[in-house]
């Protein structure tokens, strides 16, 4: 196991230098750049030189190289450079951004798969009965819904119509409840969809009906085998979503004035603030390959079998 | 199995029950409560560092800074920590005296000396303010200031109204960025960077009485969030209402008070006299019609006819109302003739006009407006959006019709819109307008002293600038500020977008 | 054949998956201990008589007839009760060895999981009892067979521990479905041999599936042989390879290759479609003897000679 | 209880309802195609007299905050939405396919190389990527496909790759390659067909997200450029009318989950099909 973790470190670093150099080039190609934005943010277009003597204070004028040399440097004494607009050092704010985005990823997380999970066990076991159409139905508009648009009309049914929750989104349990639900309808959806097709075809396998006619109990036979079995391929597919869960949840972030790094990333992105994307992009990559590495370790100590291949 | 069901009911019941938990209603504000007056903004920063970037935009906004004068609803500048300023007879020398009980929140008295060792410092950390440092400042005795400029610099008085130029307790203040101390009405309580920020009433402040006992700004980017929060009641008011949320505040006046007032922000269009004749950009400012897309942009916008605020003294210009017969009429003058799917063409060329723009401050929908009422004349043209407008069709000038959305009267003086629309050496220069006695008055008015002679020079130019049809100004954003009911004072009526609450702003 | 030691009564049993009967006419008896071999060429009906038995089957219907396990009537019971009172007394073991078992868990805790499924499971005792009745099976290091999971062992040990599972839960009846056919041929005849011991010294009675003739002379007890979903002859293992009465019967002998270098003679035609469903004997199509009559009267089993029983309406006459 | 009997859909009714779900398919291509004769008035044409107007009989679906006809924009976006989102979802799943398939077929080189670009840009942030995109290339329709179809065929390419690696060893694939047939046929002739459920239903899953992504790019200001009608811009641009015209808003996204679900349906369908196993 020890060399499989290493080989897969070495592919980390792998990915994470290919992905910040397609960064920088594609931020670098990309016309404006951080002290245009900075000087003119609030409307007022400012002149010729007072432009050249930010970017070169930014150091922007240097060569595109030396600009990312000087940047992987950086990274390597664990110093991700400070943000062209306001001079903080990037990790702290993506420190600051990483920890609610956590929040509401694992929070909506949660949710769906608290959702799902059940649902699509009971749409498995009753397959093709109308519980299972009622659901497929549900997951098929769950997942054709902008998430603007339904966090549009939860706030509007449950703020508005119903005070039941604040509109000002905040850490307590009530004030992450609509977030988490605007995340967690699209991702619910899909892993319903996606759960019930492995689980069909865990309960399609012989080990169910030699199990049944050794007389197991039902309950025996679903948690510790089916799911059980199942759980691979679901780690897999969680672990995929997570990745969209990261960034994915901008709109929503905007929407519900939620600190998270999505909404840092766009300020970001828009500010051609080229330190803080490079530090969130591969902020991401690392959760991504890390998740990644999570669920095929997950995967090795569940299906002992897949160590050979 | 039946276990399996009943577990999953249970788990969906507690979802639910969690969802629905009662909530008291949010709680009207009784007498014996503290007045707290919960507002939201749609930009916050990450530090409250006066000098630095627009910061200073927002310590003003929350009350905790305040400059040497500040400028009134009507544009007219009123001393504040400053009792008054006079200049020597060559106009180089400025002599500032300070208002005799100006204090800074932890007691101390506000001196020149500190006033001139803000400014130098202001002049340091913001490129913006850089020329500052040419000027010599220096204080004469604890109450009065002097300022010599190299050479005359008529709109001083103006640039100290700019709230980047607030005034810090230099040795006072430990951390800048999270607590500075000035003399304003309210002090920090809480400060979360890029968030919610919280002050409460400043107890020593040197001025006037302070009404409030607080007040909460929460950093709101989404014009939805902002009409839900509103109804919702979470907030008591904001600034910038959309067209859409501003119908359904009319609708419900028993609870919300709508104040809409001609802002300095405009929204104006270049035509590209390289690419177009005199006869076509008549022809296209004749065809738009600011007034109709105001109408559309639901009272978001006042129709302009030059960059500044008619209600302003060198705001008052003319230009011919919208007629698109004419508009025709001229075209056909010229030789073009309409082809078979009804738009105008020259020897076979149909006109193809290209309207840039980018996706923001309505500029999106003036562009399809714009576009119909071309078509509506017989003109055809193509829309192009830029993600970012500075570094694309404004730096190549390619371009027929390029629109861009700016502040054109930064504190209440015509010369700095002027000198970056106007000038030959302007960004906008790549449109082709050149007129040497344009440039001539331009020269002038940057040293013209007298207010009333400024504002003349300026309407002689802008004046000028319709008549060669080099510019087509649309615009004017209003500030729609929406309050509730009894809520006033958050500088609803002031144009600019630096000033918020203050000594007497009220929930009523 | 007194009461108490007759295991499994079958009357006229027929089933079918949904469309018409795949056996019919279905009738023997089984006693404690007793091994019935089930022989006949593959699609005879006879693994589905075996699953119609123990009942899991879900598609499967019993269309008519009886089963009665240790004198209860199993058709009467409701599905769930009838799956637990049949799982109790009586296991099945698949043609896949270890098929039946969840691939990536380990032996003990599925045993564990049968067990509790039970309320047979003792934690003191479990260890040395599986222990036990895996040594008795043949495996040698039963510790490590039981902390394996099925895909690391071979297919002969995973049958072994089958076999062990219907030791250990005290299963009076076993039904096997091919059991040996899925091994190479040194294991097979290790298979037989434990399930041959399981009958005499364990007292387990067996049904047991299979093509392979030898193996059926090898466990003794009763033959039976199906054609097209009957029951054609049933007889003591001896009697019925040494002088055989129906004509199938001959003919599936004779097409024994065997070592004194005779050609098997192979037989002409194939299944018929509806096999069970004709009025008369089924096998008429093939039959070398057949006369007109055999078409229309319906022949059952009958006893021909002492146990040995025959479907055959020439049952009476002397072979030529 | 656990061993439900699986009721067998008879291919006789499976045929039916594929029928059904292909013609309610083909209908709705055809309104796309057929959109500008259907549209009751011009889409694009604005009007100050009838902006926000409830659905009347002159304008079905009522008007948007511009006064044009929602129901020909809707018809019209029809256009856009549904060809450009297939387009993507056709492209991504060929080109992802294929690769996936010689990847998993050579693997080595092929393999690692496509695997590693998959993993980059699969750890790349879709926002920051197709912000980039539109930055460098300008807004429209078509930079946002590029930004969305950089990433999404590699869904494909993983899967093809996991089947062709669990398909070559299949007895029926060694005999192919044996009996000396060309790799290009042994991957077409024999694995496709075999693969083809499983990547047939998520590319009509992918349709979903793909609709639901362009319409995220909108509401970033890159989709779509005015005043061309989609569904996506549409529902972003009309959010905060949503308490004023809902109709404005409603009627595109009824369009897109009508839609998302006739080919998510249709592609449960063509799995059945084409997986005789699971049907019986």
């Amino acid at each position: 196991m020890g060399k499989y973790i290493l080989k897969r470190m070495a592919h980390l670093i792998w990915i994470l230098l290919a992905v910040s150099f397609l960064t920088f080039l594609l931020m670098y190609l990309a016309p404006g750049d951080a002290a245009e934005k900075k000087l003119n943010a609030q409307g007022i277009s400012v002149s010729q030189e007072v432009l050249e003597r930010t970017r070169q204070e930014m150091g922007l004028d240097r060569p595109f190289l030396v600009q990312y040399g000087d940047w992987l440097l950086g990274v390597l004494r664990l110093d991700l450079g400070s943000s062209y607009k306001d001079g903080f050092p990037v990790g702290e704010k993506l420190a600051r951004g990483l920890g609610s985005t956590l929040v509401l990823a694992l929070w909506s997380l949660l949710l769906s798969l608290a959702v799902a999970l059940p649902l699509s066990l009971l749409a498995a076991l009753h397959r093709d009965g109308p519980l299972d159409r009622i659901l497929r139905f549900l997951s098929f508009v769950g997942n054709s819904l902008p998430g603007f648009l339904l966090s549009v009309l939860l706030m509007y049914l449950f703020c508005v119509r119903l005070r039941l929750l604040p509109v000002l989104a905040d850490r307590s349990l009530k004030g992450l409840l609509l977030p988490g639900l605007s995340l967690a309808i699209p991702l619910c959806s899909r892993f319903l969809r996606q759960f019930r097709a492995e689980l069909l075809e865990q309960l399609g396998r012989s080990y169910v009906t030699g199990a049944v006619t050794r007389g197991v109990k039902a309950r025996y036979i679903l948690f510790r085998n089916v799911l059980r079995n199942a759980s691979i391929s679901i780690l897999t597919i969680v672990g995929l979503s997570v990745g969209s869960l990261m960034g994915g949840s901008v709109v929503i972030e905007t929407i519900f004035r939620w600190p998270g790094l999505g909404k840092l990333a766009m300020d970001a992105i828009r500010d051609r603030d080229l330190p803080v994307i490079q530090g969130f992009v591969l902020l991401t990559a690392v959760i991504y390959v890390g998740i990644n590495l999570l669920t095929d370790i997950a995967y090795h100590w569940v299906d002992p079998r897949v160590r050979e291949e | 199995m039946k276990r399996i069901v009943a577990l999953v009911l249970a788990v969906l019941l507690a979802l639910g029950l969690l969802g629905c938990a009662k909530t008291e209603k949010p709680a009207e504000t009784p007498a014996a409560e503290p007045q707290i007056l919960k507002l939201a903004e749609s930009f916050a920063y990450p530090s409250l560092d006066v000098h630095k970037e627009y910061y200073g935009w927002y310590t003003s906004i929350y009350g905790i800074s305040e400059t040497l004068f500040r400028v009134g609803d009507d544009l007219s500048i009123q001393p504040l920590l400053a009792e008054k300023a006079e200049t020597s007879e060559d106009g180089l020398t400025w002599t500032v005296t300070l208002a005799p009980k100006a204090a800074f929140s932890n007691g101390k008295a506000l001196t020149a000396d500190m006033v001139a060792r803000n400014l130098k410092r202001l002049a340091e950390v913001n490129p913006r303010f850089a020329y500052l440092a040419d000027f010599n400042i220096s204080a004469a005795g604890d109450q009065t200031l002097t300022i010599v400029t190299p050479q005359i610099y008529p709109t001083l008085l103006s640039d100290l109204t700019a709230p980047e130029l607030g005034i810090m307790d230099l040795d006072g203040t430990a951390d800048f960025d999270n607590a500075p101390v000035c003399t304003g009405p309210f002090v920090l309580k809480s400060f979360q960077p890029e968030g919610t920020v919280e002050v409460e009433k400043n107890t020593a402040y040197w001025n006037e009485a302070v009404k409030l006992d607080g007040a909460i700004f929460y950093y709101m980017q989404d014009d939805e969030s902002k009409l839900l929060a509103m109804q919702s009641g979470e907030i008591d008011g904001y600034t910038s209402v959309t067209a859409a949320a501003k119908d359904i505040y009319a609708a419900d006046p028993s609870r919300y008070v709508l104040t809409q007032i001609p802002a300095t922000r405009l929204q104006f269009y270049v035509l590209n006299e390289t690419r177009m004749d005199d006869v076509l950009r008549r022809a296209v400012n004749l065809a738009a019609d600011p007034g109709a897309i105001a109408a559309y942009l639901g009272g978001t916008v006042s129709p302009a006819v030059g960059p500044f605020t008619s209600a302003a003294p060198y705001g008052k210009v003319t230009k011919p109302a919208p007629d698109p017969e004419a508009a025709k009429a001229a075209l056909e003058g010229a030789g073009y003739t309409l082809n078979k799917d009804g738009f105008y063409e020259r020897d076979g060329q149909p006109i193809q006009l290209n309207i840039c723009y980018y996706a923001a401050r309505s500029l999106d929908s003036i562009a399809i407006l714009l576009q119909e009422q071309l078509k509506a004349v017989g003109i055809d043209s193509i829309l192009t959006v830029q993600e970012d407008p500075d570094s694309t069709y404004i730096a190549t000038g390619d371009f027929d019709i390029a629109l861009y959305c700016m502040i054109a009267d930064k504190a209440g003086d015509p010369y700095y819109c002027i000198d970056a629309l106007f000038r030959q050496d302007s960004r906008w220069a790549i449109a082709g307008f050149r007129s040497d006695a344009c440039e001539a008055l331009i020269n002038e008015l940057q040293f013209e002293t007298n207010v009333t002679r400024r504002a003349e020079l300026a309407n002689q130019i802008v004046q000028m600038v319709i008549d060669d049809n080099a510019f087509g100004f649309v615009g004017l954003f209003n500030k729609t500020t929406v309050t509730r009911k009894g809520v006033e004072g958050i500088a609803e009526n002031c144009p600019f977008d630096f000033y918020g609450v203050d000594a007497n702003t009220g929930i009523g | 054949m007194s009461d108490q030691t007759v295991l499994l009564e079958v009357r006229d049993l027929s089933a079918g998956y949904g469309g018409g009967p795949v056996v019919a006419g279905i009738s023997f008896t089984l006693e404690r201990g007793e091994i019935l071999s089930l022989v006949g060429e593959s699609g005879c009906g006879k693994s589905t008589l075996l699953r119609a038995i123990m009942g899991t089957e879900p598609d499967l219907c019993l269309l008519s007839g009886s089963i009665r396990l240790e004198g209860t009537e199993l058709a009467a019971l409701p599905p769930r009760e009838r799956l637990r009172f049949v799982a109790r007394r009586c296991g099945m073991v698949f043609q896949s060895p270890g098929a039946s078992f969840n691939p990536i868990r380990s032996y003990r805790s599925q045993f564990i999981e049968t067990l509790k499924s039970r309320g047979k499971y003792d934690k003191k005792d479990f260890l040395p009892r599986a222990e036990a009745a895996l040594l008795r099976l043949g495996l040698k290091e039963p510790r490590r067979v039981l902390d394996s999971c099925p895909y690391e062992l071979s297919g002969g040990m995973n049958q072994r521990v089958a076999l062990a599972l219907a030791l250990l839960l005290g299963q009076e009846l076993l039904l096997a479905d091919e059991p040996t056919s899925a091994l190479d041929a040194a294991i097979q005849l290790q298979a037989a041999a434990e399930l041959k011991s399981l009958g005499e010294t364990a007292g387990i009675a067996q049904i047991v599936v299979t093509h392979n003739l030898a193996l059926a002379r090898y466990l003794g007890g009763r033959i039976g042989v199906m054609y097209a979903g009957r029951l054609v002859e049933l007889a003591p293992a001896g009697d019925l390879l040494e002088e055989p009465r129906h004509p199938y019967t001959q003919a599936l002998l004779e097409a024994i290759p065997r070592l004194d270098g005779t050609m098997p003679r192979p037989l002409a035609g194939q299944l018929p479609g509806e096999g069970p469903a004709l009025p008369g004997c089924p096998f008429f199509p093939r039959c070398s003897r057949a006369i007109p009559a055999c078409r229309e009267t319906p022949c059952t089993l009958a006893p021909w000679k002492g146990e040995h029983l025959l479907a055959c309406c020439r049952a009476g006459e002397e072979t030529p | 209880m656990l061993l439900k009997p699986r009721r067998k859909r008879s291919r006789k009714k499976l045929r039916l309802r594929m029928i059904l779900l292909l013609t309610l398919a083909c209908l709705l291509a055809l309104t796309a195609v057929l959109a500008p004769l259907l549209t009751p008035n011009d889409p694009n044409a604005t009007d100050s007299g009838a902006m926000n107007y409830a659905p009347c009989r002159e304008y079905p679906f009522g008007t948007d905050r511009y006064g044009r006809c929602v129901c020909s924009r809707v018809l019209m976006g029809a256009r856009t939405s549904v060809f450009c989102a297939l387009a993507l979802v056709v492209a991504a799943f060929l080109l992802g396919s294929i690769l996936g398939m010689l990847a998993g077929y050579y693997s080595g080189a092929a393999d690692t190389l496509v695997m590693r670009l998959a993993d980059v840009l699969l750890s790349f942030p879709q926002m920051v990527l197709a912000i980039a995109v539109a930055g460098i290339l300008g807004g429209g329709m078509g930079n946002a496909m590029l930004a969305l179809g950089i990433t999404s065929w590699t869904l494909y390419a993983r899967l093809a790759r996991a089947q062709v690696l669990s398909l070559r060893k299949e007895a029926y694939v060694q005999a192919a390659r044996l009996s000396g047939c060309s790799t290009p046929s042994i991957l077409l002739r024999t694995m496709l067909p075999n693969m083809l459920g499983p990547l047939a239903v998520n590319a009509a899953a992918q349709l979903g997200t793909t609709m639901v992504g362009l319409a995220g790019l909108s509401f970033l200001g890159i989709g779509v450029r005015e005043p061309h009608a989609e569904w996506g811009s549409m529902i972003s641009a009309a959010r905060g009318y949503i308490q004023l015209a809902p109709w404005s808003v409603l009627f595109p996204a009824g369009a897109a989950v009508l839609t998302v679900m006739v080919f998510n349906l249709l592609g449960d369908c063509l799995r059945d099909w084409l997986d005789p196993e699971a049907a019986k």
